[in-house]
């Protein structure tokens, strides 16, 4: 099977002269069709770099990203664009508080030429249903809707435009935990329905284990390990992976044991 | 905008400005009505009325040629109220796509602006309508261009500002990954940001259109005689102080009243829109 | 090269760049206006040959971008060309008169920084009390009118009703003073003549506060506006949750943080007292640059014009490097940034 | 055992254009000394406000009515002068804040931060012996090159040795009251779990009382003695940590632990939709005062 997207020696540098700052250094992986990839690492490890070139919101220094089989340029076709959406974190600052949810929604279909621009409105709404909110939430302002509700519009949003990549970089974590574990379920939900790829951006482990196929554990710019989710937890390789599994802040007595075992063996 | 307007008659200070902002246009537009003499906005001379006190007739005394004052000083508003409309419908959208540019853009383009900005704004604002005026020929019209070219970079530089800020935002990023083109983000997503500030500077701007332009006409420079004009009737009028200080008294309090009402309603529209800076 | 330092060269050369562009927007307005500026000098009775002449010597029939090479060439040797009102170098009217104008201006901005910013702290401490609704109605009233007509109020009211201050000038004509610097107040004191001084005091308290009115209003306005925010601040949150007082938040902890930004502003704001003080300068009769700078305006003396408009614009850009270097200093994310840029 | 803090049936309620808004319905929450507690609930709940008023904040705003016992090291708060309460602050009590960049103040150094903290105890201290005491304070949450830190501003800092620096500023003055609100949230997990180590051992060491407000409940089982959940401005379960955690009884704070993704497995934890019984009445464990 050919992955989705797959980055070949990626670095990333930023400023010039006696500023260098190498913000993603000689990164590999693959994402499968249908896969849903974690990217986890702390403030500094380059994990928002990397979604800003999957985005092609900027190009990479050297190496080259793959999409579908084929090489990914800096310059995006629309068809390129329309595949790759993105999902940010903070619902309140990625919706335009003058605007109108569908209007943020049908911007895709109107710049990809989804549609007939009568329909737009219909598809809209669809969308918004997609997602298990009201049709008529399109008029309003997103001053009027819940975090939780927001982060609906914004998946509604990358939905609409047929995407086949989504980036979805810390989406529940401006959440409260009832309204991430809802989040955290649509997305699953729509995963698996839509046959869609995920590269989910999150420093937290614990969302991580239950949502991602594969972890890839990032610091300062490099890929440190990369596994199957269940290999990572059971039995991490690096230092690094062990130390953030054992500051998973946890509730139950099991997961204790497991930061427990995790920590005795990483002193063996 | 139901909200707003609620809020704004509901504080007791900014409906006394709504009330003198009210008082003030309704009397430039009506001038022809209220003014108990209107023939009196042109050259007229009555000399048996000349310099006259404030008295039953003319509430606010007469002019040295016998004019009655308060009907020149309510003529006087409809020249400055032009003004400044006219002013603040060139200089906003100027300034504003200068600024939005600049702002969202970045690069050269925001080098290139923001320095050109930079030219007029180290001019102070009354030294560049000043050197404008002197090589221009004082007319109302040329007062207006003067005063327009030093009025568009301080929007340039506001929504300038508010642009660089908001570039920061997630919904411009959101706008830029799906692809949507740059005059779509700066018009239709970052301009709609922009406007409660920009809305609140015209407001407050009114007044000091009128400032600047009865500054210049006191200094000669501006709206020429007989046309009636606040700047020029203090300047008049200051030289017989203190013994006709109605000649001057009236019409400085007639700019301050204007005024003073433009910037009671900005100041309560940038705390209702939350438009500071 | 330490931040500060790398600073300073950028905004010099920015300054500089500045600059350049004012002189060529002063200049090409002054040439691109219809009618001929030998014709306007000589005036109408000047017959062809003379006017062709003059046009000839000024670099007139040349092209519009050469003119201007001449111009700046002439600049750099400090020559601005020749007043045709006073028939004097230009620059030799401008030292005589600037003085006058600088002195009052600083003085206004004394008085704009000694009671604007005070004003401003005491409304944003007792926001939404008494003293806050006072003082924002008063600075709001004060940017609400021209400086001439704060000027001639105060006139009527401390000059002719209440007859404390001098009605007009400088100084009385009984004191003779060497000039030195120009700036009475300062020339005075070299002279050793108190009484010159007090004098000299006394004339300019009226106009510097005419001046300085809208001023002080602006900035107790913008430093009101600035403490608000900074009071919603973590760190001043903080600060009361730690028991510090609030006269003490207010005027260190809470106003350091609002100056940084005001800074800027209030420097604009001085500026635009250079261009008031035409106005006030006219009421009072101040002998400053104003009197001159109208008195040019009005015969169309366009070298005069456009040296007055530079010299303007220079101490204005001066005055604006002033306040960055005291940005700079106020703000240790200027003083150690890698960068040096704000 | 005597208690630090003492809330009882304590009702807030804000003005605004709308008309009043009543945001805690009378909660009620006792502290012991050296005891660590921990209020525990989602954003709007109320929890951020509580600790606002106990330190005499929100009474300050004029758009704030509150009504209810406060009582402090047996004091009754309600009864001081505002003077009085004012002075209670960094010295008895003292506060750790969510974000300790943005907590400390940019454009002054750490030193002179920590001289006005150590200043409201000891208002004659001289800037050596302030600087003196700060190391030791410094030493005590593993810093050890002092001058540097002291003399630097909160930027050229990492968020972890800021944050290190508020827990060595809020127990400077041996307060018998700490509150933490969301400490360490805004920081990397693993720095947030390294400083709350840190604080967890300092407050034990030094025998300081804990309100502890957090809406993770990891964290608050790994710090807390005792635990109060709140929802929308009530109260609805109460109880040692052990207890809850083992055996939440009240619908809420089941649904809250029954949403927290397990590090374990198990998937992406189902929620019914129950809001209705998430306003049951208050649950209170064993070896708990009602």
């Amino acid at each position: 099977m050919t992955p989705l997207l797959s980055l070949k020696n990626v670095s990333k540098t930023f400023g010039h002269g006696d500023h260098i700052v190498q913000a993603v250094r000689d990164v590999s992986f693959d994402v499968m069709p249908g896969e849903c990839l974690a990217v986890v690492g702390e403030s500094g490890s380059g994990k928002t770099t990397l979604a800003n070139m999957i985005l092609g919101v900027f190009g990479q220094s050297s190496g080259e990203l793959w999409f579908d089989g084929k090489p990914l340029p800096t310059r995006r076709t629309l068809e390129h664009r329309s595949a790759i959406q993105l999902v940010q974190q903070n619902p309140l600052s990625s919706l335009n508080p003058k605007r109108s949810v569908g209007a943020s929604v049908r911007l895709g279909l109107d710049v990809y030429g989804i549609g007939s621009p009568s329909d737009r409105w219909s598809l809209v709404e669809a969308a918004l249903e997609e997602v298990g909110l009201p049709r008529d939430f399109r008029k309003r302002p997103p001053a009027a809707l819940s975090g939780g509700q927001r982060q609906r519009v914004a998946i509604a949003r990358a939905l609409a435009c047929q995407s086949r990549l989504v980036v979805l970089d810390e989406p529940t974590s401006a959440l409260d935990v009832l309204v991430q574990a809802r989040v955290l379920r649509l997305l699953n939900d729509l995963r698996a329905a839509k046959g869609l790829s995920y590269v989910f951006i999150t420093h937290d482990l614990s969302v991580v284990r239950n949502v991602a196929d594969r972890v890839a554990v990032f610091k300062s710019g490099q890929l440190v390990e990369c596994a199957e989710t269940g290999a990572i937890f059971e039995n991490p390789r690096e230092d690094y992976t062990r130390q953030l599994i054992g500051a998973v802040p946890v509730v139950t007595r099991e997961e204790i044991e497991l930061r427990n075992t995790l920590a005795t063996e990483g002193q063996t | 905008m139901k909200r707003t307007l609620v809020i704004l008659l509901r504080n007791p200070l900014s409906l006394i400005g709504v009330i003198l902002v009210a008082l003030v246009v309704l009397s430039a537009i009506f001038a022809d009505f209220i003014a108990p003499f209107p023939e009196h906005r042109g050259s007229v001379v009555d000399f048996v009325n000349f310099n006259k006190a404030p008295n039953a007739t003319n509430i606010m005394g007469t002019d040295l040629v016998g004019r009655d004052l308060f009907s020149r000083i309510i003529y006087a508003f409809r020249i400055s109220l032009v003004l400044g409309v006219v002013v603040l419908a060139i200089a906003t959208p100027i300034g504003t796509l200068v600024g939005l540019f600049a702002g969202y853009v970045g690069g050269k383009t925001e080098f290139i602006l923001m320095r050109l900005t930079d030219v007029f704004l180290s001019i102070p604002p009354l030294v560049l309508a000043i050197a404008m005026m002197g090589v221009l020929e004082p007319t109302l019209m040329n007062a207006m261009l003067a005063v327009t070219a030093m009025w568009w970079p301080w929007y340039a530089r506001l929504v300038y500002n508010i642009a660089r800020s908001e570039r920061e935002e997630g919904y411009v990023l959101a706008a830029e990954v799906i692809g949507a083109s740059t005059p779509h983000i700066a018009l239709r997503e970052i301009l709609p940001n922009c406007l409660p500030a920009i809305l609140t500077k015209m407001t407050l701007d009114m007044g000091f259109v009128i400032i600047i332009a009865s500054s210049l006409s006191f200094l000669g420079l501006g709206v020429q005689p007989p046309t009636p004009d606040l700047g020029s009737m203090v300047a008049e009028g200051a030289r017989y102080l203190p013994d006709s200080w109605w000649l001057t008294v009236f019409p400085g309090l007639a700019i301050l009243i204007a005024v003073f009402g433009f910037n009671l309603v900005g100041d309560a529209l940038r705390e209702i829109l939350g438009a500071d800076q | 090269m330490t931040p500060v330092l790398r600073l300073l060269a950028r905004r010099l050369g920015i300054s500089l760049i500045v600059l350049v562009g004012v002189s060529m927007l002063i200049f090409g307005i002054a040439r691109v206006i219809p009618g001929d500026p030998a014709r306007i000098a000589l005036g109408p009775n000047a017959t062809a040959e003379q006017v062709d002449a003059l046009r000839e010597s000024l670099h007139l029939n040349e092209a519009i971008p050469v003119q201007y090479g001449y111009f700046v060439k002439d600049l750099l040797r400090g020559d601005l060309g020749t007043s045709l009102y006073t028939n004097r170098p230009v620059t030799q009217d401008i030292a005589q008169f600037l003085p006058a104008t600088l002195e009052l201006v600083l003085f206004a901005g004394i008085l704009m920084v000694g009671i604007g910013l005070p004003l401003g702290i005491w409304s944003a401490r007792y926001r939404g009390r008494w003293p806050d609704h006072v003082i924002r109605l008063v600075s709001l009233l004060g940017v609400s009118a021209p400086s001439f007509v704060w000027a001639v109020i105060l006139m009527l009211l401390f000059a002719f009703f209440l007859p404390i201050f001098p009605i007009a000038g400088r100084i009385s004509d009984i004191y003779e003073i060497e000039r030195v610097t120009g700036f009475l107040l300062i020339d005075t004191l070299l002279a050793g003549n108190l009484a010159a001084f007090r004098d000299a005091f006394w004339h300019i308290v009226l106009p510097a506060f005419a001046l300085a009115v809208s001023g002080i209003g602006q900035a107790a306005r913008l430093t009101r506006a600035n403490m608000v925010e900074t009071y919603d601040k973590p760190y001043i949150e903080m600060a009361q949750a730690y028991g510090f007082r609030a006269r003490r938040i207010a005027r260190k902890y809470a106003f350091k943080p609002s100056l940084i930004p005001s800074l800027t502003i209030i420097g604009l704001d001085f500026a635009a007292m250079l261009g008031n003080a035409f106005l006030v300068e006219a009421v009072f009769a101040w002998p400053g640059l104003s009197r001159y700078g109208v008195a040019v305006i009005l015969r169309k003396d366009l070298n005069a014009i456009i040296g007055t408009v530079l010299i303007i614009s220079a101490t204005f850009l001066i005055v604006n490097l002033i306040v960055d270097l005291l940005i700079a200093f106020l703000n240790p994310r200027i003083r150690y940034s890698q960068r040096g840029s704000s | 055992m005597r208690d630090v803090l003492r809330i009882e049936d304590l009702v807030l309620k804000f003005r605004g254009y709308t008309g009043v808004t009543e945001v805690l319905h009378g909660i009620s929450l006792n502290i012991r000394a050296g005891e660590r507690v921990a209020l525990v609930g989602e954003s709007g709940s109320g929890k951020s406000v509580t600790a606002r008023i106990v330190l005499g904040q929100l009474q300050e705003l004029r758009s704030a009515q509150v009504q209810g016992g406060l009582y402090f090291e047996e004091q009754d708060l309600n009864r001081l002068s505002r003077r009085q309460w004012h002075a209670l602050r960094g010295t008895h009590m003292s506060m750790i804040f969510q974000d300790p960049t943005s907590s400390l103040n940019p454009v002054f150094t750490i030193g002179v931060q920590f001289t006005e903290v150590l200043r409201r105890r000891d208002p004659k201290l001289s800037k050596e012996a302030a600087a003196k005491r700060a190391g030791e304070l410094l030493n005590s949450v593993s810093i050890h090159d002092h001058a540097r830190v002291l003399n630097a501003y909160p930027f050229q800092l990492s968020g972890g040795m800021n944050q290190r620096v508020a827990i060595a500023m809020a127990l400077a003055n041996h307060p018998s009251l700490l509150i933490a609100d969301e400490p360490g949230t805004a920081l990397d997990v693993t720095v947030q779990a390294q400083t709350l180590h840190l604080m967890h051992d300092l407050v034990e060491r030094t025998g300081t009382a804990v309100l502890f407000i957090s809406h993770n409940l990891g964290v608050v089982r790994e710090f807390a003695d005792r635990i109060y959940v709140i929802y929308r401005g009530r109260i609805v379960e109460q109880g040692p940590t052990q207890a809850v955690f083992e055996n939440p009884r009240h619908a809420y704070t089941r649904a809250l632990m029954a949403a927290v993704p397990r590090i374990t497995g198990g998937g992406v934890p189902e929620i019914q939709d129950m809001d209705g019984a998430f306003f049951d009445p208050l649950e209170v464990h064993g070896e708990d005062r009602p």
